[in-house]
């Protein structure tokens, strides 16, 4: 097992390898932002002189190479704008995003795996059709509409949650609850019609089984032949997909900063983006992917504990 | 036996020598889904509704969507602009209806792209071994990457036009219909009828056309209308954090990015586009889901995603 | 031991029709079905697929698809009591511990997620109040009674953790645990292999001799009734048509029907044949497959799992080589070997006398004409998406046959294999399974081939459909001077189309010889086992050959 | 793979926002900030934050909080002494002796000396367009002793305190030697934010992109005179002033609704009137100069480097419909057909017909008659930024009408920034067009009007070339009344409706809202001293 987990490790490294490869050759092809730098009345000269002391002239695989070298020793260099270490951009920006995502992951798999089993269950009624539109709705309103109208609703007419802003729960809980709710909300909506639906889907098809029929067979209450034969067995889809959909989290993470105006570092990157502070950009995505990839590495090998089956 | 039977108590036994009555023909599909899903039928009747418009946007009473009238700015309805203008004077009904052009071109593009590209990459990855975990480590590395974030910084260095967005969306899409296609492929290979043609000398590309390939085609409609609706969501988002189509061009998603600064004042230029999006998508979203149940009922497991 | 007073029937069933939803081909799935289980009584109800068999069973236990079928009409008396009529609680409380009920796939019907000690455990909690010391000592208790072997070691294990067998043997604690009047036993050894299918059999024969359970046991199997049944009750098309005391009906079947169903259990009384003496059609030298054994940098190492191992097999035109074995004894990786759908790790092929083991895919295509496959399971190796017509020509026209000669071939085969040529334009799922094991036996003819592999070809049809395939099989390879290689599990049908006979078991070849030889002779301890093990060994008449 | 983010680093940056929140003033529901710290909705985020490194404006407004100046202009945009005491001015006109007043300190502690001054001097003047000029004339620019700073000129030149009492951007912020020493290549770090300013610098609070903590400066000796623009006492009433970025304009609106925040410095002007009607909440201008729009040609490239092209493009240009589209809400915009601020001292009305009566028709036959032939016109079309978005919408409508073959490349702002330095071909990534905005501070002279050098290769981007208006810059420079050059700003917009290095697109107005219980806001830049909060 421990052998595994390295060898897992290992094979996230090629993966790394790709995101790092496909980021810096797209951000490099644009050329460079040695004119942003140099600011607004920069003369040729001025922008060249940029460009030479932040190693823009030089050729891009050695670019890449110098790159690759710092961020394997832990650097990810330093922000061309402010000149901070890329590194303490994150730590100053992570603890906003982090909790966001779990308000949201544990919101979401509270209400989405409940609503699967529940319209699985009455797969076909008006339970299953409201879940499911509700579900479709969840895909189809764009995020920042939601937020908005949160807002509208919440901060604006009832006046009960603030319409911005982050305080730290380990500052003030309560301040820290009442700012996450609404954010949390919003960006919950897409993320429980994925869990739902994938809920529903495999727990209709676990409800197939013949250990189910089994069950019944045994004089099983149908409550815990849902929960305990059918959810326990469709678990390990269920989880695949709260993995994947960390990718589509992170996305709305992004929005959902902005319209909350959360100091998360989904707001960090598209800043970063629109300056095109290359070391945060480079930094960041591969941050996002070396997580995406280490929790989907976490849930592959927890997929032996949900299922017996699976021994690596 | 019956196909109805199957499914419950006898399913377990040996199938039988009895003629078994035949699935729908794959011509009927379309028709049946709609007759047995009357939600997918309605929003079958929407989608044709917005594609008419698009198609005949000139003709229905629509003016020039960019034509520029400063002067007369976010007036409210009237008998000339039915929907009022906007913020530079333009009617918002005729971009309204020719930002439908522009949210079923994207929509329709990415998911065509996303699904031959897919399609072709899936296909050899699944048959052709030593091919198969190199792509699918550039795969995984692009799955790592959040989608809307590539697309942003994709369309931020190549600039805003309605070409860089559709590739912008379609890059971050291509891998899951390379992981639909392989999962498709890899056990469509062990199936005998598979076995069968290749032990009468099938060469792989006949192999793959005749029979891998049309058992792709299924859950690609499915996921190919997942995508579109993603594909039209996204659009917006990129027009929302500013780096979507150009502003000139009459996008559901360049309206709403541009009704939301002044959302106060017209609320309605945000909640048209705003309505006719999410009406669209949902509408794309339940025809998919329709007919997924219809086509390819195992899909949401083998993807593992939508 | 027995919980049931008196000596009425624990099972009585009155006119029971369950009715199709609208639409189907038939209005009832049974229609005017009545019989009794007494206690300790075991009851066979036999019939092919279709016949209403499983319905049957299903409800009486209450498990009908919810909303597709329900019971019509009748009385369905456990013990007096219509089960038909009784609450849904009414009908839990019952499950479990008055009628109890297995499965034919043990593999599927236990929960994979769950202990086996629990998932019996599951049957006391649900209807007991003891404690959980006392549960597990009964679970214990049962498991032994089960014959499970260590059963404190085993309680913690999960089903995929066990043999086929050992999960039947869990399935049938997890029934007999509160000791129900009646066990409901659904095809419970047709997934299994044959010398635990025997086991099987002997256990539930055991449960009901030293319980007076009263057994309802399900099957298509006429070997095994002839095994086991007190009673049997034969069903086609929904409706009894026949049933009696076993022995009666064995001796006497009264209904045409039935004597078909007993006449086409084909006997493990092997006929004599005459030796081959065709020229070599195909031989294998010391062929290998093994699997796995890829090191994590994704480069094969020395395979941990051998699948064949050192196979030599010779086959004739005009002789059918028989290969035995139960499930994972090698007989289909080395078929596949030949058709080199897999790789051979090592060893040789030689097809015409040429090795064509380690030939690539460009140069093996000449080969591949003459090297030709039949598949097990019928619905599955047709495209589903191609006319038959198609699936038919692809082959020869792969190899450069114009269309119009192609047709003309497709068209002849069809007469041939029993069809009308007309089959041609229509789509797989259009015919019957034997229908469709017929187009595969044209298509494999459409090549042309030396060698004809069938691969389980018969063994997902129904009994009398199997006979007819069994002869048209043995008819191409007369009529055409083939090398049949014929790999089955069923020794009945072995003995009846083989002349020779090749036993595996685990990889390896452990006896080869004629028919008869090896029928009435048999040399190795394990053919002896497998024999043994056969049910109703002496059922059915020979089958002429000749 | 290990990042050098170690568990220790999250823990720190966990407690750094636990610290954020443990100033006094966490937020809350729809609290009002606690008294003494003024919130505030900044126009752009803060993220260089060296003053002399770039002119952006919001850069030249941190300055303004921890950096003081030598002289500083006043509401009627006269010169006054700030950090000076006084200046001596030589007969000759060559030397003058600034001597510094006493109690200056840095935040560090350390005194203000005069060798730091003239080295914040030099640094300002290797890189502002007006710093430049001023050390053309430049002899040297050194200390005698602690408090003096001498500067001799080679010849006298007129604008000296004009200069170094510059009002906007760059502005001559003064540094200790340490940070006035580093090469204009490299910038000032967020551990170098030491200034003699009003405000401290909380370094340990920077977000950038997110906020911007300052607290007041307790050893601040403020000038007696009252506070007049960035001249007169600047008095703190505030314990500090707090920076939040928000990226998006409706939660903008939403916080300053709710008493989030106290003060949004620039609402956008069409949502002026319903900021104006919420309840607590003021809307003002504070800076009567407002901006003015510019779409600056690239005059050595295309079509554009053709002046019949550009005249007849400026010649079509409607600012009615230009300002409509742009801004929106007549209240905060003015038509203004001078190449100066309307209302400034020199602006005038030279030529002004030439763009105050666009004329299609004309525009049509200039373009003819500038033998233009179709060739693509490249326009570097901002979609990030409002103003200019509608800007260019208007513009590219105008030229397609006139039958120019427009070629609008849609892009951010920062790739704009990157594409307008370069001077390729159009064929080879280059331009012809792209739209900004000069506040009007930037704009009140020919000479601090950076956007009107044409000086080629050291001109703004666009590169433009015209020695006439060179010279009429320098004989500006150096003319001895305002009269004389009232006289030579009019020659200079006769000279330049000619050549059209760029457009003028109208002068508009970005009014603050503030909460009522904010008071004392001088008029613009933003200062943040002398504003109380109650």
């Amino acid at each position: 097992m421990p052998l595994l987990v390295l060898q897992r490790l290992v094979s996230t490294i090629p993966v790394l390898l790709v995101v790092a490869v496909i980021v810096f050759l797209m951000l490099r092809i644009s050329g460079d932002p040695a004119a942003i730098l140099a600011g607004d009345t920069a003369t040729s000269a001025q922008i060249e002189a940029v460009r030479q002391a932040f190693g823009f002239d030089r050729p891009i695989w050695e670019q890449f190479l110098g790159w690759i070298v710092q961020v394997l020793q832990g650097d990810l260099g330093e922000s061309l704008f402010t000149g901070l270490p890329v590194t303490t951009l994150i730590a100053q920006r992570i603890e906003p995003t982090l909790m966001l995502a779990l308000t949201t992951i544990v919101f979401s798999v509270l209400v989405a795996v409940p609503l699967g089993v529940l319209a699985a269950w009455r797969s076909g009624t008006w339970i299953d059709r409201a879940v499911m539109v509700f579900a479709v709705l969840g895909f189809s309103v764009p995020v920042f509409v939601l937020g908005y109208g949160f807002m509208y609703v919440f901060s604006i007419e009832l006046r009960l949650l603030p319409v911005q802003g982050y305080t730290s729960p380990f500052v003030d809980p309560v301040a820290f609850a009442q700012g996450i709710i609404l954010p949390t909300l919003t960006l919950s909506c897409i993320y429980i019609a994925l869990i739902a639906r994938i809920t529903r889907a495999s727990v209709l098809e676990t409800l197939n089984e013949d250990y189910i029929r089994t069950a019944r067979a045994k004089g099983q209450v149908e409550r815990t032949v849902l929960f305990r034969h059918a959810l326990r067995n469709a678990a390990v889809p269920i989880v695949t997909v709260i993995g994947l959909g960390v990718a589509l989290l992170i996305g709305g993470v992004v929005v959902t900063e902005s319209v909350f105006n959360i100091p998360g570092l989904g707001r960090l990157v598209v800043d970063a983006i629109t300056r095109r502070d290359y070391p945060i950009i480079q930094g960041l995505i591969l941050f996002f992917a070396l997580i995406y990839v280490v929790l989907n590495l976490i849930i592959d090998l927890a997929y032996t504990l949900l299922d017996p089956r699976i021994r690596y | 036996m019956t196909a109805v039977v199957d499914k419950t108590a006898e399913g377990a036994i040996p199938p039988g020598d009895e003629p078994t009555p035949a699935p729908a023909a794959p011509a009927s599909h379309l028709a049946g889904t709609l007759r047995r899903y009357p939600l997918a039928a309605f929003a079958a009747l929407v989608l044709a509704l917005i594609a008419f418009g698009a198609v005949f946007a000139p003709l229905v009473g629509t003016t020039d969507p960019t034509a520029l009238n400063p002067a007369a700015r976010l007036q409210g309805a009237s008998a000339t602009h039915w929907l009022g203008t906007d913020h530079l004077g333009r009617d918002v009904w005729s971009r309204l209806v020719y930002g439908a052009r522009v949210s079923v071109v994207v929509g329709l593009a990415v998911a065509a792209l996303a699904v031959v590209v897919g399609l072709v990459i899936g296909l050899f990855t699944g048959f052709i071994r030593w091919l198969d975990p190199i792509v699918m480590r550039v795969m995984d590395g692009l799955m790592a990457i959040p989608g809307i974030l590539l697309a942003i910084a994709l369309v931020s260095v190549s600039g805003a036009s309605i070409v860089t967005v559709i590739a912008a969306i379609v890059v971050p899409e291509v891998p899951r219909v390379v992981r639909l296609v392989r999962s498709v492929v890899l056990s469509v290979r062990e199936e005998p009828y598979v076995e069968a043609a290749v032990s009468v000398g099938t060469p792989l590309p006949k192999l793959l056309w005749r029979h891998v390939l049309p058992n792709c085609v299924p859950p690609l409609i499915v996921q190919a209308t997942y995508v579109a609706a993603s594909a039209m969501l996204t659009e917006a988002i990129l027009s929302f954090l500013g780096a979507g189509t150009p502003p000139i061009v009459p996008s559901w998603g360049n309206m709403v990015a541009e009704g939301r600064l002044l959302f106060q004042i017209a609320p309605m230029n945000l909640l048209y586009p705003g309505i006719a999006l999410a009406i669209t998508i949902l509408a794309v979203n339940i025809l998919g889901d329709a007919l997924r149940d219809r086509l390819d009922p195992k899909l949401a497991k083998r993807v593992g995603q939508r | 031991m027995t919980t049931h007073q008196g000596d009425g029937p624990v099972l009585s069933i009155r006119d029971l029709a369950v009715a199709l939803p609208a639409g189907a081909d038939r209005r009832y799935a049974v229609e005017g079905v009545s019989f009794d289980v007494g206690p300790g009584e075991i009851v066979c109800v036999v019939g092919e697929s279709g016949s209403g068999k499983s319905v049957t069973a299903f409800s009486v236990m209450g498990l009908l698809a919810k909303g597709e079928l329900h019971a019509e009409r009748g009385q369905i008396l456990l013990e007096g009591e219509d089960v038909l009529k009784a609450t849904p609680e009414r009908l839990r409380d019952l499950r479990g511990t008055r009628m109890a009920m297995i499965f034919q796939e043990p593999a599927t019907a236990l929960n994979p997620v769950m202990t086996i000690g629990d998932q019996i455990d599951e049957v006391l909690q649900i209807h007991t109040k003891l404690s959980p010391a006392e549960r597990r000592e009964k679970v214990i208790a049962i498991m032994e009674a089960m014959h499970l072997p260590d059963p404190q070691a085993l309680y913690d294990r999960y089903p995929h953790q066990l043999s086929g067998g050992q999960r039947q043997r869990v399935m049938i604690a997890a029934a007999m645990v509160l000791d129900p009047v009646i066990l409901i036993a659904d095809e419970p050894t047709t997934a299994l292999d044959v010398t635990t299918q025997a086991q099987i059999l002997q256990l539930i024969k055991e449960m009901q001799e030293r319980r007076r359970t009263g057994v309802l046991f399900i099957t298509h199997d006429f070997g095994v009734v002839a095994e086991i049944a007190d009673k049997v009750v034969v069903m086609r098309y929904g409706k009894v048509v026949e049933q009696g005391p076993a022995a009666e009906i064995f001796a006497n079947p009264k209904v045409a029907y039935t004597r078909m169903l007993i006449a086409s259990v084909p006997s493990l009384e092997p006929p004599t044949r005459t030796a081959a003496s065709g020229e070599v059609a195909v031989r294998t030298r010391d062929l290998v497959k093994g699997y796995g054994g890829k090191s994590w940098l994704g480069r094969a190492t020395q395979p941990s799992v051998l699948a064949a191992k050192d196979v030599n097999l010779v086959v004739r035109r005009g002789e059918t080589l028989g290969v035995v074995g139960e499930s994972g004894s090698g007989k289909s990786t080395v078929a596949r070997c030949i058709v080199r759908l897999v790789d051979p790790t090592s060893g040789a092929i030689e097809i015409a006398g040429v090795d064509i083991a380690g030939l690539s895919t460009r140069a093996l295509t000449p080969y591949r004409r003459r090297v030709q496959m039949v598949f097990q399971d019928p619905y599955r190796s047709l495209n589903p998406r191609r006319t038959v017509g198609a699936s038919v020509m692809e082959g020869p026209m792969n190899f450069g046959l114009p269309r119009e000669e192609a047709l003309a071939r497709a068209r002849r085969l069809m007469s041939l294999v029993g069809l009308s040529p007309d089959a041609l334009d229509r789509y797989p799922h259009q015919f019957s399974g034997g229908q469709r094991q017929r187009i595969a036996i044209a298509r494999a003819l459409a090549m042309e081939p030396d060698v004809l592999i069938a691969d389980e070809a018969v063994s997902a049809l129904d009994v009398s459909v199997q006979k007819q395939v069994l002869e048209l099989l043995d008819q191409v390879k007369r009529e055409f001077d083939l090398a049949l290689l014929f790999i089955t599990h069923d020794l009945r049908v072995a003995a009846q189309i083989c002349d020779r006979i090749a036993v595996m078991r685990r990889g390896e070849v452990v006896e080869e010889g004629p028919t008869r030889e090896l029928f009435l002779d048999p040399k190795h301890e394990y053919t002896r086992t497998l024999l043994a093990a056969a049910p109703g060994r002496h059922l059915g008449p020979a089958v002429a050959a000749e | 793979m290990t990042f050098k983010l170690t568990r220790r680093d999250l823990l720190a940056g966990a407690a750094a926002t636990a610290g954020m929140s443990a100033l006094p003033f966490g937020m809350g529901r729809a609290r009002a900030a606690p008294s003494g710290v003024l919130r505030v909705i900044p126009h752009a985020s803060l993220t260089i934050l060296d003053p002399v490194a770039t002119t952006g404006y919001i850069v030249r407004n941190h300055g303004y909080l921890i950096y003081d100046t030598l002289f500083a202009q006043d509401a009627n945009l006269e010169v006054k002494p700030q950090m000076a005491s006084g200046v001596e001015i030589s007969d000759d006109k060559l030397t003058y002796r600034i001597s510094l007043r006493d109690g200056l300190a840095w935040h560090d502690g350390s005194p203000v000396t005069a060798e730091d001054c003239a080295l914040s001097l030099i640094r300002w003047g290797q890189v502002d367009g007006m710093g430049r000029r001023l050390f053309s004339y430049m002899e040297s620019c050194t200390h005698d002793g602690t408090d003096t700073i001498v500067l001799k000129l080679s010849r006298p030149y007129g604008l000296v305190l004009q200069s170094i009492g510059k009002l906007s951007t760059n502005v001559p912020f003064m540094m200790p030697k340490r940070m006035a020493e580093k090469p204009t290549s490299e910038r000032l770090t967020a551990e170098e934010q030491v200034g003699s300013g009003p405000f401290r610098f909380v370094g340990s609070e920077f977000r950038p992109g997110a906020r911007v903590v300052y607290e007041r400066n307790p050893d601040y000796v403020p000038r007696d005179e009252p506070a007049s623009n960035a001249a007169g006492g600047k008095v703190v009433h505030l314990e500090g002033v707090e920076w939040i970025n928000f990226p998006d304009p409706n939660t903008q609106l939403n916080a300053l609704m709710t008493g989030e925040v106290d003060y949004w410095e620039q609402v956008p002007a069409d949502l002026a009137p319903i900021v104006a009607g919420m309840p607590g909440v003021k809307v003002e201008n504070f800076n009567p100069l407002g901006n003015m729009g510019m779409a600056r040609f690239n005059s050595l490239v295309g079509a554009s480097a053709n002046p019949g092209v550009r005249k007849a493009i400026v010649r079509a240009l409607d600012q009615t419909a230009l300002l409509q589209a742009a801004v929106g809400s007549p209240e905060y915009y003015k038509e203004c057909f001078s190449v100066f601020p309307c209302e400034t001292t020199f602006a005038n009305d030279a030529d002004a017909g030439f763009i105050q009566e666009p004329d299609l028709e004309e525009a049509k036959k200039l373009l003819a008659e500038s033998g233009y032939n179709g060739e693509p016109f490249v326009v570097l079309a901002t979609t990030d930024i409002p103003v200019q978005t509608n800007y260019i919408q208007v513009i590219v409508d105008t030229m397609r009408r006139m039958g120019i073959n427009v070629d609008a490349q849609a892009m951010d702002w920062a790739t704009v920034l990157q594409r307008r330095a370069s001077k390729n071909p159009i064929e080879d990534g280059g331009w012809n067009m792209f739209v900004t905005w000069w506040e009007g501070a930037d704009l009140l002279d020919p000479v601090v009007q950076f956007a009107m050098s044409a000086a080629g290769d050291t001109a703004w981007v666009g590169w433009a070339q015209d020695d006439v208006i060179e010279g009429l810059r320098t004989e500006f420079a150096e003319a001895g009344s305002i009269d004389d050059q009232k006289e030579i700003a009019r020659k200079i917009q006769s000279r330049f409706f000619e050549q059209n290095f760029h457009a003028v697109l109208g002068q508009f107005f970005t009014p603050t809202g503030y909460r009522d219980n904010v008071s004392g806001i001088l008029e613009a830049p933003p200062f943040f001293w002398n504003i109380q909060k109650s």
